[in-house]
């Protein structure tokens, strides 16, 4: 059997696999997820001894006389002191470095790109320059009022009471929309995925592979209709743990 | 003496790699650029030596469900053979997936090749169905908020479907007042709602979220926000 | 009658998967043929390879995995044709390994079918442990001594694709095609400091917020999901994978409009909405 | 050649000539006030060069040349052609601003190493302008020179140093005020209110609580404001004696938490009742993360799931799951494109910034409500500013604007 057909039919059996669950959580599903667990956690240890440990710490280390190396592999040997409760404390040096470093390097950032360019994204005339009101004046006075009223629901420290409370209502249609929105043009993504699959097994239906998606679908079902009946007759405690 | 050092030397290093990247940003010199490429490289280092931590915790856990024999303990041994297998062929093949001078892949890309990236897909996918059911069971008009959000759903998903937008033409007549096109086509309409009101909340929720980032940032420099460290005592 | 509500609105989801299913796999094998609208958003992702130079460089991020490559490979394809059609050099690279093998499959393939050379018109840097480092050094101090080899180990200090383009600095254009947030990582650590044009390409659910991103200047354009990929392939004139997709996403939507409307309509008919209240 | 055949071409050379003649332009002049200086504000790797604009020499077809040397009697390598009608310092305001003065001023700038002449690092590079329309060439009279340096701040980004400082001051300045009176207004969020509440049901039904951290690294400000929030949760969930299992993305943020529900426990004066095997670690792996979750919750049926941090395509993957078995379901994420998904799944969604807010509003602490008082004060600031800059903008007053301009 050469690989490709034998990776075809694996591909389409774990494909069904994982679909099964969509019926109810099941061996096959739960044989999939397993073998995706190991398989995932594998495929990222080899990748960290290779491109991690070889080549970022001991090539450089080792050819390169980078001493300086030292205190991230110390810092990284460090988060091993929990074992130890007298040294745990030591591990929060290196929980320490890492919270500041992503504190540190994400202020200006935020300032930089978030903060600031999102101000200047907002402000625009509501006026044309002959002092009409146009409909591009029209929806950046819609994007100002939305902006407001939205950080006016987030407004913490005041009692969301009358105009307060108008306006943060507004605030909270104006994020409705959005998110209305955003979950709408979400579903065409998430339906391109299934095309991508569906692709996919219509493939591995073809000739070439004998038909793999369709004789293990058969045989999918036919095995999960024997196992409802199977725990039909079993105490109901037993199954679902 | 330790007690003390406990207590603050965390917060002291919190402290000095806070400002210390922080103020690199002000600082335009190759060397603090290359101090910061540097850094990237420490930080895989840090998170190589603690994928062992996640191995210990992953190991620990199936480990006992196979001793304790617990209810379906079968995975837990597909667990460690999945695992160690894919360990022992990648370090077989040396990591490489695929030999850049043959272009024949490794026993180690194949594996990754026809195991891990159907699974991913397939569960990724997966979120087509969600999508729907979520939709189906979550959109009714209960609340004035629920029905601009149904709304607004409704729009865009007709808008962004091609049938949709043909179907519009067939159906909705147009005429035109001072040069202008009315109604708008639902794709215009789309294009309107995703560029104004959607901007306005995107802009008026990341303003809101720029600020409080900030603001737990600079608690962690100055270090009020210990919680990382197990607790604010 | 409020028996058939509980059940309707109550309905196994079971029901909705096969239905979904069945919308989207009916369709592939029978085809509508629907046109495609184009989008100001793409059109300016568009114009702007248009617009460019002979021979400028095109820089291509690819920055997704197999799991999005549905939606983001057929924009990797369009872009790519239409490149290679204006006759610019395109330089492809990834952050995310485990994309490593689409992002030179697509560059070969498209490559091949218009007799571009490798390493004269095109070049792929494959992937490299660094992240945002790797910006910075293509920004700083260039291609060819951040990637000192590229994706296939070959030597890329005297290839004719980098001739004139050292830097970031230097290039005509670049595309990010992204499945996760490495827009910022290209913003943050190249744009806001070397000051190149970019555009780019995301799946449909971060689309919404690209729309901001644009209106922030941090892109002028980008393609949202298999749609904008399609709208892509109707601009270059050349139908395939999004256009055809184009068919179950128009079912599938159709369907699930639908169903919410149905369920809203059964939901007021019968008062179901003064029994159980309003509030969440 | 008769005399008609003559007349003929007397007359198209007239034409000629008269086509010569009107096509004479204005002559060349020499460029004016060519400087050249360090570039401001970079890591010393450029040199900006500026010149007057001018109308004789600012038309279609007219180049400025630049040539370089490092000696002034030495060779002299041309760098570019800058199109005349192009390259303004109104093209690089983060080195000049924006001023309309800046229209009327040429700038080119050299990136070093300047390739044959120099790799430029502290020394002097002295440059030529001329100015060519093809046929003709008219030189600067003098040579410009400057030494390109590295600077120790960059000026260009004082905005955001002003920014931080202010902002500082500000949570610094509630902070001592919340220190005097604690007791601080700070208004409903009913995602967390109700969580107390989802303890107590989990408890009575003997169900655990699962507690998702989200799926960004120990140095995602969304992870650590939720590590918080698990702070706050386990010791309640240690005072009412439940269950909280916290599968864990990343093997650091697993330890963050181990230490974090420890703390709790011990806080709690119940110390025995952690179980360290409670938060472990799946995979780093988002699918196969996602995967075995959904597993997890199918299989134990936990009262309750909170999704706290950021998220990807995973959040609905686990919230629709969550909501099939019936769990009570509270979310907050500050990963706007999977909010609309919490929203519609979930009980209650913790939108943004309230995620941030989550600790403060848990924990109650001065020092914490301070900074949310001193953000509150900056949202308010903000508002005022857009409302001004718009107005100000509107009524073509850009000051405001400018003032966001980031470059």
């Amino acid at each position: 059997m050469d690989t490709v057909l034998l990776g075809g039919w694996i591909a389409a059996g774990l494909t069904l696999f994982m679909y099964s669950f969509l019926y109810k959580d099941n061996p096959f599903f739960r044989f999939g997820e397993h073998l995706y667990l190991g398989i995932s956690v594998g495929y990222g240890v080899v990748r960290v001894i290779f491109s991690n440990f070889i080549n970022d710490l001991y090539a450089p280390l080792v050819y390169d006389h980078d001493f300086i190396l030292i205190i991230p592999a110390l810092l990284g040997l460090s988060l091993y002191t929990r074992y130890f409760q007298k040294l745990a404390w030591i591990s929060r040096v290196t929980f320490a470095f890492i919270v500041g470093l992503g504190a540190g390097l994400n202020i200006p950032r935020i300032i930089d790109g978030g903060f600031f360019k999102q101000l200047e994204g907002i402000i625009a005339p509501v006026l044309s320059e002959t002092w009409n009101f146009g409909f591009a004046n029209f929806n950046s006075a819609l994007i100002i009022i939305g902006v407001c009223s939205v950080l006016v629901y987030f407004l913490f420290s005041v009692e969301h009471k009358g105009a307060v409370n108008v306006i943060s209502r507004v605030g909270i249609y104006f994020v409705m929309i959005a998110f209305g929105a955003s979950f709408g043009y979400t579903v065409m993504g998430r339906i391109s995925l299934l095309i991508g699959r569906s692709y996919d097994l219509i493939e591995f239906s073809k000739p070439e592979y004998y038909y793999a998606s369709i004789v293990l679908l058969v045989l999918i079902i036919l095995v999960l209709a024997f196992y409802e009946m199977y725990i039909k007759k079993q105490d109901k405690q037993q199954v679902t743990q | 003496m330790t007690a003390s050092l406990k207590k603050w030397l965390p917060i002291a290093v919190a402290f000095a790699t806070g400002v210390f990247f922080a103020i690199q940003y002000y600082i335009p010199r190759p060397f603090t650029d290359e101090l910061l490429s540097d850094l990237s490289v420490w930080f895989r280092i840090i998170s190589a030596f603690a994928m062992g931590l996640g191995i210990i915790s992953l190991f620990h856990l199936h480990y006992y469900k196979i001793k304790r024999q617990a209810p379906a303990w079968g995975f837990s041994i597909v667990v460690f053979l999945s695992l160690f297998g894919m360990i022992a062929v990648g370090l077989w093949c040396l990591g490489v997936e695929k030999n850049t001078d043959t272009g024949k892949m490794t026993a180690y890309g194949w594996l990754y090749k026809s195991l891990q990236s159907p699974l991913q897909s397939t569960m990724f996918s997966i979120l087509a169905f969600y999508i729907a059911s979520a939709a189906f069971r979550a959109f009714r008009a209960k609340t004035r908020e629920a029905t601009i959000l149904l709304i607004a759903a409704l729009i865009v998903m007709f808008g962004r479907a091609p049938m949709g937008e043909w179907l519009w033409q067939q159906a909705v007549p147009t005429f035109s007042v001072f040069g202008v096109t009315l109604p708008p086509t639902i794709g215009q309409l789309t294009g309107w709602i995703m560029k104004v009101p959607n901007m306005a909340a995107q802009g008026g929720i990341s303003l809101g979220i720029c600020l409080g980032s900030i603001a737990m940032s600079l608690k962690i420099i100055f270090g009020i926000e210990r919680a990382y460290m197990g607790g604010s005592k | 009658m409020s028996s058939f509500i509980q059940k309707f609105t109550g309905m196994d989801r079971r029901i909705i998967y096969v239905l979904i299913s069945l919308a989207v796999i009916i369709p592939l094998l029978l085809p509508l043929n629907l046109p495609v609208g184009v989008t100001s958003e793409v059109k300016a992702v568009y114009d702007t390879i248009d617009n460019l130079p002979e021979r400028s460089v095109l820089f291509l991020a690819m920055d997704f995995d197999p799991a999005s490559r549905p939606e983001l490979y057929p924009m990797a394809e369009a872009i790519l044709h239409h490149a290679f059609r204006k006759n610019l050099r395109v330089i492809g690279m990834t952050f995310w390994v485990t994309g490593t093998g689409l992002g030179e499959q697509v560059m070969v393939d498209v490559a091949k079918e218009y007799g571009k050379e490798y390493g004269k018109d095109y070049l792929y840097l494959g992937w490299k442990a660094g992240d945002f480092a790797l910006v910075i050094g293509m920004g700083e101090k260039g291609f060819a001594a951040t990637y000192p080899q590229d994706h296939y180990g070959r030597d890329t200090a005297n290839m004719p694709v980098l001739d004139n383009v050292k830097t970031l600095k230097d290039i005509g254009y670049l595309v990010e095609l992204a499945a996760g947030s490495t827009i910022g990582t290209w913003y943050y650590y190249g744009k806001q400091k070397y000051k190149f044009k970019m555009g780019g390409g995301c799946t449909g659910v971060m689309a919404a917020s690209w729309y901001n991103l644009m209106k922030i200047d941090w892109i002028n354009g980008f393609l949202g999901g298999l749609r904008g990929a399609a709208e892509y392939e109707m601009l270059i004139n050349r139908k395939a994978v999004a256009v055809r997709g184009m068919d179950p996403q128009s079912v599938a939507h159709m369907l699930i409009i639908t169903l919410i409307v149905f369920s809203n309509i059964v939901y007021f008919a019968t008062g179901a909405n003064k029994k159980i209240g309003a509030g969440k | 050649m008769s005399y008609k055949g003559l007349i003929i071409n007397f007359l198209f050379l007239l034409i000629a000539c008269s086509t010569v003649l009107a096509q004479e332009t204005p002559a060349l002049v020499a460029p004016q006030e060519f400087t050249a200086f360090d570039t401001p504000n970079d890591s010393g790797t450029s040199i900006s060069l500026t010149w007057k604009t001018s109308k004789e020499n600012d038309r279609e077809g007219v180049f400025y040349v630049i040539s370089a040397a490092t000696k002034t009697d030495g060779a002299w390598v041309e760098l570019g052609r800058s199109l005349a009608t192009l390259g303004l310092k109104t093209d690089a305001p983060q080195y000049f601003g924006l001023s309309d003065e800046n229209k009327s001023w040429h700038f080119f700038e050299v990136n070093c190493p300047i390739k044959e002449v120099t790799d430029c690092f502290t020394s002097t590079v002295y440059f030529k302008l001329a100015v060519t329309d093809g046929a003709n060439s008219i030189e600067f009279p003098t040579i410009a020179s400057a030494v390109p340096q590295g600077n120790w701040f960059d000026a260009s980004k004082a905005y955001v140093l002003i920014f931080v400082i202010m902002f500082s001051f500000l949570i610094m300045f509630f902070i001592s005020i919340a220190r005097k009176n604690p007791n601080l207004f700070i208004r409903h969020i009913p995602g967390l209110d109700a969580i107390e509440e989802t303890i107590g049901r989990a408890t009575e039904m003997g169900k655990p609580i699962l507690y998702v951290n989200g799926l960004l690294g120990m140095d995602s400000l969304s992870t650590i404001a939720a590590t918080s929030i698990l702070g706050k949760v386990a010791r309640k969930v240690a005072n009412y004696d439940s269950q909280i299992q916290v599968p864990c993305y990343d093997p650091i943020v697993m330890s963050v938490c181990q230490e974090v529900v420890k703390e709790a426990y011990v806080e709690a004066g119940r110390p025995d009742a952690f179980k360290e095997d409670n938060i472990f670690f799946i995979s780093n792996d988002q699918f196969a993360y996602a995967a075995a979750v959904e597993g997890m919750m199918m299989r134990h049926k936990p009262a309750a799931n909170l999704y706290m941090g950021y998220y990807f395509a995973e959040a609905l993957l686990l919230a629709e799951t969550g909501a099939a078995i019936g769990a009570m379901q509270i979310a907050g994420t500050d990963s706007i494109t999977q909010l609309p998904f919490f929203i519609t799944t979930c009980d209650y969604t913790l939108m943004g910034e309230e995620l941030y807010a989550a600790s403060a509003y848990l924990s109650r602490e001065p020092l914490q409500l301070g900074s949310l008082k001193g953000q509150d004060i900056s949202k308010g600031f903000i508002i005022v500013m857009l409302i001004l800059g718009t107005a100000l903008t509107t009524g073509g007053i850009a000051f405001l604007l400018n003032l966001f301009k980031t470059f």
